[in-house]
């Protein structure tokens, strides 16, 4: 019998360890893990790798992953703090303390959908001709200058959903899949929060996610 | 005396250029503001990279939902027609050459197309590059609202970007506060073509603020926009 | 105001001329344009490429693709037909009329998959140490060696699906999408057979693919 | 006299090792029978290729659907729980290692581990791959079953295959008409461990039909299969 259904946060986050990479879904406000990033943020872990679209995000609502240095590196779209000062993540790169890779968005979902697709790499002509290319293999298809790019995968990924049943297929709502779905896809270990799990099966309509690629859910209301 | 172009009026002519059915993708800042000014009569799709075909209004009262928000973490609504989908799903559409116009922000256009609009170098900041380069290197056609010149009257349009790249060789159009210039890579080294210059502005004072070669299109015609109050 | 509904088979098939390449969705019974290949086959046109799973069932429903020696080219992963004795394309082949490449089916579907996404090439471990690695380009990542593929685009792509409505959005009943909904995205044309043609605009929850990626909607009865 | 066992014992054999809660794709043939004879307490999900997550049982009466199909063009049922999707999608979870164990059909298996399972050299005839590559590349566990000799009773399970691969080092159990067998490759050039064998076969008689080296496990049980009519 499969049952994906765990009953508190302890259970949804057991077994991540310092180290662990760990993506995070989310755009704007949409998608984002907000129960499982405050569980997970109180573990007190160190040396963690993130992949997640934009880290000042992460910061404005838990504070607790910078205050403390959790974080050691960060693979990211959009690395830069809100204002005229540098952010907590900023100061700590400057100090040597973090260190990050700046990614194309559409670069990071290929990656990530490649991470859970088989593909370890793949060509894009995206970032030719510019800084992020320098010392990179490129190669020319169809006159186009391209650039070697390699899958990303994660111990870890943290989603949001709507709705989930026992065998972990997820339904989401809005723009709330966002970069969640491929992350689902490319970790070894998927933990879902969603608004309701649902004592009826999800109809294979629904299900914008197969349980497949999902190894806990957890009931619990939007966080932000 | 010449008046140049508020950002609004900027917006409205970049959208009169949006042709009845085209999938548009809008970056942040100016390039949103093309929304409000497309010809009515004209049926449009926006894209928004985060997972939207279709984009509608900004949602009101009841029909804001926190989990339904565009690239620019906006809550909105859906157009008719409009469809959801993963954000892998979203820039394969914009890389694999199916977005018909997306309309960017710009420090710097070179003559050649190369466009530079993110900047890594803001002293103790980290750099943000968000879907720039993807929509710069993907879209069917990448056109640029940007000011004519920077804050303390250097060119924006130049030979050689001095900025970071986004992509090279993209930019086929450019609505400057001043004048509407197509990118004409067929001169050595590339130039601009001034299509359109707003009233009271002379050809030489056109060509003095433009820090590339610019040539004036033979039907070169005023650049004539509608008072508009400004938008948000 | 966007329509891409057409009246006729004719109109459907407008302007696809001698030596295209043509996608043609399927799986099984499941997902067959077999209106739109019916057309197409009575058009006479000839040095076309077919980019198709299976090539056997073309020659059982439309005959007359090789009994004109309309195809020059076929693109597929299985080559073979029924029987003892061998089908009208494979004497084709021996007689040097046609040619063909074999392509493993999940390469297929993902060489497919890019030509729809921009990614010129792709490294996959499938294939590699098979005589269908033989004289390709191999390199190994992660201790494991890879091929390298290239996208697959053509001219025009042929579909079958449930409902469409005036935007090209597309739903898919049962096992329908199979290579269609990549397809679309790949081919320069697309052009779709609906059983229904839904005068309300189908709501985003029932749009398996975007309209962006169809040109063109036809209705028609399923036609095996 | 040892029997050999039928198809449909072969396949009630290998449908055993499969655990509850496995993501599981069956080849053609013999392989599909194995859904037959799961345990009845265990909930597997099979995975077809075509776009299934979740296979149901062939469809009868009203419930058929021409548009509903497996990867054998069957009409089928959805089971609970079940999704569908395109084929792009379908195997990128082959190929990304989603699916627990795929059981293929063989023509031969090498003591590395070494696939052949597709032929291109039928006389006349043109190749036939499907699925196969992908999936004996990419699934996490690779089973075949297959006869243990071939009709003029030469070996299947050898030290090199003589047919084309489907893909290297990728099986780690045969399920025989004789035997169970694990890929062993610890050894030089790998071998075959016996795990079962049909009663009243002979060691020396299994050894015999084996066309690579052979080890028999230490706790080597005899292979027992009820009685079952023969499946479709």
């Amino acid at each position: 019998m499969i049952d994906k259904r765990v009953d508190d946060l302890q259970a949804a986050l057991a077994g991540i360890g310092p180290g662990a990479s760990i993506m995070i879904s989310g755009f704007g406000n949409a998608g984002i893990p907000g129960n499982l990033l405050h569980g997970l943020s109180g573990m007190g872990l160190s040396g963690l790798t993130m992949i997640l679209n934009a880290i000042r995000r992460l910061e404005e609502s838990n504070p607790v992953f910078f205050a403390e240095g959790q974080i050691a590196h960060v693979i990211t779209t959009a690395f830069r703090g809100p204002g005229q000062a540098p952010a907590a993540f900023e100061r700590q790169w400057q100090d040597g303390k973090l260190t990050f890779e700046i990614v194309p968005q559409g670069t990071f979902a290929e990656r990530i959908r490649a991470g859970g697709a088989g593909v370890p790499a793949f060509y894009t002509p995206t970032a030719a001709g510019t800084p992020l290319a320098e010392g990179r293999e490129q190669r020319d298809f169809n006159d186009q200058t391209c650039v070697l790019e390699t899958a990303l995968t994660a111990d870890v990924a943290l989603l949001r959903a709507e709705k989930a049943d026992r065998y972990g297929n997820l339904f989401f709502r809005g723009t709330q899949s966002n970069f969640g779905a491929a992350m689902a896809t490319a970790a070894r270990l998927t933990i879902v929060e969603v608004e309701e799990i649902s004592d009826q099966t999800l109809p294979p309509a629904q299900v914008h996610l197969p349980g497949i690629y999902v190894q806990r859910v957890l009931q619990a209301a939007r966080k932000d | 005396m010449a008046t140049p172009l508020t950002r609004d009026q900027m917006a409205w002519r970049a959208a009169q250029d949006l042709p009845d059915g085209a999938y548009v993708n809008l970056g942040l800042g100016m390039p949103v503001l093309a929304a409000n000014y497309a010809p009515g009569d004209r049926e449009i799709f926006y894209h928004s990279e985060n997972g939207i075909l279709g984009v509608g209004p900004v949602a009101q009262g009841a029909e804001i939902d926190p989990e339904l928000v565009d690239a620019g973490s906006q809550r909105v609504t859906l157009r008719d027609g409009a469809s959801v989908f993963d954000s892998a799903a979203s820039f394969a559409m914009i890389r694999g050459g199916h977005i018909d116009i997306t309309i960017l922000g710009g420090f710097q256009v070179a003559g050649n197309g190369d466009l530079a609009n993110w900047d890594a170098k803001v002293p103790n900041k980290g750099p943000l590059i968000g879907g720039a380069m993807d929509l710069a290197a993907g879209a069917k056609a990448v056109h640029v609202i940007m000011r004519h010149s920077t804050r303390d009257g250097g060119a924006r349009l130049v030979t050689t970007c001095s900025y970071p790249l986004t992509a090279p060789a993209c930019v086929k159009r450019v609505y400057t506060d001043l004048a509407v210039l197509d990118v004409d890579v067929g001169l050595a080294g590339g130039s601009f073509v001034a299509r359109e210059i707003i009233p009271g502005l002379s050809r030489e004072e056109l060509t003095a603020a433009t820090g590339a070669p610019l040539i004036f299109a033979p039907d070169c015609r005023e650049l004539v926009a509608p008072e508009l109050a400004e938008g948000t």
